[in-house]
């Protein structure tokens, strides 16, 4: 991974949009990519969350970087995405009751994420605050895109519906083009067809390598 | 004797059925072939070290002189098929691929015999040393294609008693006629040699197997044997490969061969009719093996025959005996369609293990693309040794060598009965052949 | 052609052919196979026609149609060489129409078919790599896709012509909606409702309705050896074992195994479906592992589960464990002590 | 009581596959797959960790954490009662069975960043499940997975051997899969209720 | 030694800046969730029985799948208005939780889905208002499901039959338990139509 402390902090960003997406690419935490996008709100609420656990880890980090001593480095941060996590969940419930209803379970588990992990390892642990917290913004934005991504393509198969609002419909009632979509299936078959067509467009056109990574 | 013929129903599991196309010969008798012009003699048509040359060139030989000696125990002296004077020393086709070093003789139409040669007309005074050691002089090998010398199948290491002989007259290739002939021109001398094998190996139990497709030649062996209560002839099931020694041994005796074993491991010898007439005529006549019955047939040939001709006989000079290739001959086979080896050239000579001469016609040679393995089975029902061909064939088509050894590739005998039934067309035996080689290269 | 194999060639003075052994074949080969496979369902494909009409023709056609078309399109687009007359996509496009219920909307069964040739099969690797039974995905896609119209089944018509049949329940439905009592209602004596199943006169999918027909095929399929007793006979017996023992509401054995067997997809998935080569394990003992199993969650999808008919999940369950039964059960080697253990 | 927990093992094992209808421990179960050897080991390890991390969490969380009030901290302290537990875990073995330790010791690194083993225990809390209850979904979940991991490792292994398209190699086709076994364990779906 | 130190010292700090963010985002939190969840079930009340004037309160508890539920009165000046019952019917994959209400006469007033888990696109028709809807206005003996047209009773959704199943046992099983309680004079009819 590319996580030189260079201050060209465009480049950071987009790294993490593209170059290393965290789930098209680096192929890390892919357990939310399927599990929430069955619809658009959901996936971009998650991507949100993400975001923001990402954005607050990666500065505590690199902010405390030279505090913590190098062997208890791990649990440490392990430590500090947990904090931030619960205060994310516990606004969530708070605030957002209906969506956390259905994916608060997924919200907790962004502590397992490797993604966030190794970015505060990799990133973060290494490099000032700003950069950090452009890259862990980049990670968590990328993260969002490719929610939203696989958020629209089954929702809008799967309901015909766009964030809720019915897109399709015929003679009044809501048309739903392919209910397999919104159910487990659809969202194994959704990714596996979006990373299989993102690695085409990749060799055809931007003559890559085409491989997608794999665990964690 | 009745109920043996009864017990020979029972078959050994898998195996296939193709088109015998055996009555393009069998109903003709073998005839003398002329002497070669020119016998091409390699030194090595034998499994084991090749022999080595005893001749010089423009050296002057006699039929049946030894002109090379044994390179060692796993391995047979070679003689001179005709008389003449030697040509040349040094590498020609040989029918079963590569290049090989051979003698050449070229024939002075004489057909002198070798003066050496005596015979024995009270041979079985002799004790078991002596006729192995004549077995051994006369340079015979194996003449059901395995060619694996014969007087070493015949010392037997002594932790492995021997308590039964099997003579194969199977002959379960298509086409192939040999033994068949063979079986009932010297039905006598093939008993006799037979039981001169089992006096070696001190066997009291001796037994004909045959293919019920010939029941002429099961008639004539058992009239032969009639005076002989320790040998049985069996009439066998027609069915690819029973001539496999596994199969036939399983079939006789209810015995199994061990997975990488040799029939010695359960006390058996198997030898070719062929073998035993080549023994009966050494021990009595003191004759090396410089000849032997072979088919020269197929849609390819003007007039399908069966021959004796000398070791040596190009397959051209013998084609044309037979009056020549039609138009449509398109793959010229050593040995039978199933096992035979397809040659590139007519130059290469008959050898010990030549039981025939296949030559197919352009419709039934052509080569058809192969497909994907649609996992049907078939190859694992044909399969005698019960392997699973399919998943062996795929692995090895990917260069997963290992996964094959895993899946017993190493037990495969290349009967071809797999590739035979397949569907897609899979050439699982020619896989098999590269894995096995791949395999071996990995050994050492 | 093997390299290797190639160079000899050339060594050849005259044009004599040079390849490895055995030098003869027998006459078999895939397509045959696969269109015979295809030949053994006409009578099924008749009688559904018989009973559906022209809806039944239209569907067949285009379900043939896509999956063909597809077929070819995909090796198109993939460069590899075009092998739709090898016949299995066809097969696969019929068997997808004969799995889908008469009246249906046309793109239900063209979107089955695609998503069998396209997503299940060539994805995969195309033609004997595929894990699951393409045509039985197909259905399943369609069936969680649009639920109302792949449960909604049509009484078979009176007129051969026309789509004027009435929608009704399917036998199974019926059973496990409301029970025994209300099939003899309908039915009147068992022998009745028996011989109804067993012609094929009643609400079903297309290809599953006649019995009769199904047989046909099938007794053509086992005399040629295009399939082997296994895999049918051991799914059939364990499902009508266990309707038997399970299926009655007063206490055990007090089922009705006939009308089990006999209604649903169970004869036309056995025979057909379950026998699929590509899809299921090769070796004889493994088969009969295999039809035992897809028997026994038939009768539980049947009994316990929330779907009247279970054949299709039980084969594609059966499916994901073929290649571990591959790994697992091997054929015992000639003269091997005992059957070498799997490399653990 | 017995049925109840037979209809949960069943329930977590096959019909809520944590993989194939709740999605989760996707990384692992991607991961370990690609041969036999590492699918078979995360097996064990995973059931073993997944039936002591419960235990353990559920033994603090009822007779610490919510008497203390201090149930919102669940999130921290679970991880870390199951990273510490790896930790622990992976020193004994070491020292008490090297074999074993060689075998199974480097799943053990991956476990804790892996969803299911935290999804869990968050259920059993959230839920208020007896000890009876969680440890018998701990089982049924990693009898589940480790089904899955088995499945997955043997389709793919003969995948090997198939030619793929070239953009699909990988991950992809390893998705579009799990769909389709997904898809096929739909047919468990409405058996039991819970 | 000094190294030692110096980690436990980091390690505290952390700790207690973590515990410190925290506990404080938790004090701010908890009350809006608890009131937001409180509000949340009394609107829900109050949507069963919009012109009661007085608090709506539980009158009692009552089981159902060997589970508790709650009843309630809603009143106006101590006079009841409607009946209301939270209850649960077994469906495809889950349990559907409802609130039914009843008017004075023990006639549905409405039907409100609180919670399930079932199929979505399937089983979660349910909730579309054309399956409610069907349930405004049945007495007891008159909630039965029916596959196929019908007006008199409850028509099941195709392709969801077990989840429509779920919502008329449960709905069924909460009326007859309130008639059973405040309808001496109903009580009659409620015999029967029971599964
Ligand atoms: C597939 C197969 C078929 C065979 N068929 C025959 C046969 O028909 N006749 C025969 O004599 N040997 C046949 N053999 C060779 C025998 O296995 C065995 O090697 C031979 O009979 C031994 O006798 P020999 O050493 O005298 O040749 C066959 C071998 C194989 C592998
Ligand atoms: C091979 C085959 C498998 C089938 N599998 C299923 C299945 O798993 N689930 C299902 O609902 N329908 C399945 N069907 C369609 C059912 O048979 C359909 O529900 C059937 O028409 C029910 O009517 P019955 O009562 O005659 O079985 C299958 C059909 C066939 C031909
Ligand atoms: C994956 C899957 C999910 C299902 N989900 C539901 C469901 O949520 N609710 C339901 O009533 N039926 C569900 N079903 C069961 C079928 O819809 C059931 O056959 C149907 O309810 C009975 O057909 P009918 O309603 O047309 O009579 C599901 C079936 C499958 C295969
Ligand atoms: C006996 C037999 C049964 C078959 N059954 C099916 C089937 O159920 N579904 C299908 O799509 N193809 C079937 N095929 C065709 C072909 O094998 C199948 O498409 C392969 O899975 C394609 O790789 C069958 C073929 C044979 C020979
Ligand atoms: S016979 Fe050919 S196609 Fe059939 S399983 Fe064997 S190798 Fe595959
Ligand atoms: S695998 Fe070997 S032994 Fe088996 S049938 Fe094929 S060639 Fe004969
Ligand atoms: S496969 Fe083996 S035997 Fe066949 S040509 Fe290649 S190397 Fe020779
Ligand atoms: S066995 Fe013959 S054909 Fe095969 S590679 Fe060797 S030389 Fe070539
Ligand atoms: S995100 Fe679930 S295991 Fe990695």
């Amino acid at each position: 991974m590319s996580g030189n402390g260079s201050a060209n902090y465009w480049q950071i960003f987009k790294n993490g949009l593209f170059g290393e997406n965290p789930v098209f690419r680096l192929a890390l935490s892919l357990c939310p990519a399927v599990a929430v996008t069955s619809g658009v709100k959901n996936g971009f609420l998650m991507g949100v969350a993400v975001l923001f656990v990402m954005v607050m880890v990666n500065a505590t980090v690199s902010l405390i970087r030279n505090f913590i001593n190098p062997k208890v480095r791990i649990p440490s941060y392990m430590f500090i995405i947990a904090t931030w996590v619960t205060v994310t969940d516990l606004v969530m419930a708070a605030y957002q009751r209906a969506v956390y209803k259905e994916m608060g379970l997924y919200i907790m588990l962004i502590v397992a994420f490797a993604i966030v992990l190794s970015r505060a390892e990799v990133f973060a642990s290494r490099n000032k605050l700003l950069p950090s917290i452009v890259d862990g913004a980049g990670m968590g934005v990328g993260f969002l895109l490719a929610l939203v991504l696989i958020g629209v393509f089954r929702e809008f198969l799967g309901k015909g519906s766009l964030w809720g609002m019915q897109i399709l419909s015929m003679n009044g009632k809501p048309l739903k083009p392919l209910l397999i979509m919104i159910l487990p299936t659809g969202g194994f078959f959704a990714m596996g067809l979006l990373m299989g067509f993102l690695n085409w467009i990749d060799r055809r056109f931007f003559g890559g390598t085409g491989a997608s990574g794999g665990g964690h | 004797m009745q109920e043996a013929s009864v017990k020979a129903h029972a078959t050994f599991s898998g195996g296939v059925h193709p088109p015998e196309n055996k009555d393009l010969t069998a109903h003709k008798p073998a005839v003398r072939a002329g002497l070669p012009k020119r016998a091409v003699i390699p030194i090595s048509q034998h499994i084991g070290a090749p022999s080595k040359p005893l001749v010089v060139v423009g050296q002057e030989v006699k039929t049946g002189e030894k002109i090379a000696d044994s390179g060692g125990f796993v391995s047979a002296p070679v003689h001179a098929s005709v008389s003449g004077k030697v040509v040349a020393i040094g590498n020609f086709p040989h029918p079963l691929g590569m290049d090989v070093t051979s003698i050449v003789i070229e024939s002075d139409g004489k057909d002198e015999w070798f003066p050496g040669i005596k015979e024995t007309r009270d041979y079985n005074l002799l004790g078991p040393e002596e006729l192995r050691k004549m077995v051994q002089e006369a340079g015979i090998v194996g003449m059901g294609g395995a060619t694996f010398p014969t007087h070493v199948k015949l010392s037997p290491p002594k932790e492995k008693p021997i308590d039964v002989v099997i003579l194969n007259g199977a002959e379960c290739e298509p086409y192939l006629t040999s033994d068949h002939r063979l079986m009932l021109d010297r039905s006598s001398e093939i008993i006799e040699g037979l039981k001169i094998i089992m006096k070696i190996l001190g066997v009291k139990k001796g037994y004909v197997g045959i293919e019920s497709n010939k029941p002429d030649a099961v008639e004539a062996m058992k009239k032969a044997a009639a005076g002989s209560p320790e040998i049985q002839v069996w009439a066998l099931k027609v069915k690819y490969p029973q001539g496999a020694e596994k199969m036939l041994i399983k079939v006789i005796t209810g015995r199994t061969v061990p997975a990488g074993g040799l029939p010695m491991d359960v006390g058996v010898v198997v030898q070719n009719v062929g073998t035993a007439a080549a023994v009966y005529d050494a021990v009595r006549y003191g004759r090396p093996l410089i000849e032997r019955y072979v088919t020269v047939t197929g849609r390819g040939v003007k007039e399908p025959k069966n021959f004796i001709a000398r070791i040596g006989m190009p397959f051209s000079q013998l084609l044309e005996e037979a009056g020549g290739l039609t138009d449509s001959a398109a793959k010229v086979i050593a040995g039978g369609p199933m096992m035979g080896m397809s040659q590139y050239t007519l130059d290469v000579p008959v050898i010990k293990g030549t039981s025939g001469i296949t030559v197919l016609s352009k419709s039934e040679a052509s080569v058809k693309p192969y497909g994907p393995c649609i996992r049907c089975a078939r190859c694992i029902d044909a399969c005698p040794m019960k392997l699973q061909p399919s998943i062996i064939g795929v692995f090895i088509e990917k260069g997963h060598f290992e996964d094959a050894k895993d899946y017993n590739v190493l037990d495969c005998f290349e009967c071809g009965s797999c590739t035979f039934v397949c569907p897609a067309n899979r050439p699982i035996v020619q896989w098999v052949k590269r894995a096995k080689k791949e395999l071996l290269k990995k050994k050492n | 052609m093997e390299a290797a194999a190639q160079k000899e060639q050339q060594k050849s003075p005259t044009q004599l052919i040079v390849s490895i052994g055995p030098h003869v074949h027998a006459t078999e080969s895939t397509a045959a196979i696969m269109w015979s496979v295809s030949g053994a369902l006409l009578p099924a494909t008749l009688m559904s026609v018989y009973y559906f009409g022209m809806s039944a023709v239209m569907i067949i056609a285009v379900s043939i149609l896509t999956a063909v078309l597809s077929e070819a399109a995909v090796q198109k687009i993939l460069k590899k060489q075009v092998t739709v007359s090898d016949g299995s996509a066809f097969l696969t496009g019929l068997l997808v129409a004969l799995n889908v219920p008469s009246g249906i909307p046309l793109y239900i069964p063209a979107i089955g078919s695609f998503v069998a040739i396209v997503i299940t099969k060539q994805l995969f690797g195309g033609l004997g790599f595929n894990i699951f039974n393409p045509a039985l995905i197909g259905r399943a896609f369609i069936l969680i896709s649009f639920p109302k119209l792949m449960t909604t089944y049509y009484e078979p018509l009176t007129s051969a012509f026309g789509m004027d049949g009435k929608t009704t329940a399917t036998p199974l439905g019926i059973l496990k909606e409301e029970g025994m009592a209300r099939l003899l209602e309908i039915f009147h004596t068992k022998a009745a409702l028996y011989q109804h199943l067993f012609v094929g006169n009643r609400a079903g999918s297309l290809g599953e309705t006649s019995i009769a027909a199904l047989l046909l095929g099938a007794i053509f399929l086992l005399l040629k050896r295009y399939i082997t007793w296994h895999i049918p006979v051991s799914f059939i017996a364990t499902t009508a074992l266990l309707t038997w023992v399970f299926g009655g509401k007063e206490g055990l054995m007090t089922g009705d195994p006939l009308l089990h067997v006999l209604s649903g997809g169970l004869v036309l998935g056995a025979f057909y479906m379950a026998t699929d080569y590509v899809t299921g394990p090769s070796v004889r003992s493994a088969q009969i592992i295999f039809g035992v199993a897809c028997g026994a969650l038939t009768a539980l999808i049947r009994l316990k589960g929330g779907y009247p008919e279970g054949v299709m999940f039980a084969i594609l369950i059966m499916n994901c464990f073929a290649p571990l039964l591959d790994r697992r059960v091997r054929s015992k080697v000639f003269g091997k002590v005992e059957a070498k253990g799997v490399k653990k | 009581m017995w049925e109840h927990v037979f209809t949960v093992f069943i329930a977590s094992a096959l019909i809520n596959n944590f993989v194939f209808t709740r999605y989760l421990g996707l990384c692992i179960f991607f991961g370990v797959t690609k041969r036999m050897e590492t699918a078979v080991g995360m097996s064990f390890t995973f059931t073993a960790v997944m039936m002591i991390g419960v235990a353990l969490n559920w033994l603090i969380y009822n007779y610490v954490m919510v008497p203390l009030g201090i149930a919102f901290l669940k999130i921290v302290i679970f991880i870390g009662v199951i990273a510490g537990f790896v930790q622990a875990a992976d020193t004994i073995m070491k020292k008490v069975t090297p074999a074993l330790y060689y075998k199974l010791g480097i799943y053990l690194a991956l476990i804790t960043t892996n969803c299911i083993i935290l999804a869990v225990p968050l259920e059993m809390a959230g839920e208020h499940m007896g000890l009876i209850d969680s440890l018998t979904l701990a089982l049924g979940s990693g009898a589940g997975f480790s089904l899955a991991l088995i499945i997955m490792a043997s389709i793919r292994e003969r995948l090997d051997l198939a030619d793929v398209p070239k953009s699909f190699q990988g991950l992809p086709i390893a998705f579009v899969l799990t769909g389709l076994i997904a898809l096929a364990f739909l047919g468990f779906s409405g058996m039991v209720t819970l | 030694m000094k190294d030692l130190l110096r980690i436990t010292l980091s390690l505290v700090v952390i700790f207690v800046a973590a515990g410190v963010i925290m506990g404080g985002t938790y004090k701010v939190t908890s009350p809006a969730k608890f009131y937001a969840e409180k509000k949340e079930k009394e609107e829900a009340l109050k949507e069963m029985a919009p012109e009661a004037t007085d608090p709506i309160r539980p009158a009692g508890t009552w089981e159902s799948h060997e589970k508790p539920y709650e009843y309630y009165v809603a009143t106006s000046g101590n006079k009841p208005v409607a009946y209301i019952a939270s209850t649960a019917g077994k469906g495809y994959s889950s349990f559907v939780k409802m609130l039914v209400s009843l008017d004075t006469n023990f006639i549905i007033r409405g039907i409100k889905v609180l919670s399930h888990g079932e199929t979505p696109g399937l089983g979660d028709q349910i909730l579309e208002p054309g399956f409610l809807e069907q349930f405004k206005g049945k007495s007891l003996n008159q909630i039965v499901l029916i596959k196929g047209e019908t007006k008199e009773n409850i028509q099941a959704i195709s392709g969801a039959t077990i989840s429509s199943r779920a919502v008329t046992n449960g709905v069924r099983d909460a009326v007859k338990m309130l008639v059973d309680k405040y309808g001496a004079g109903v009580a009659a009819t409620a015999k029967e139509g029971v599964r």
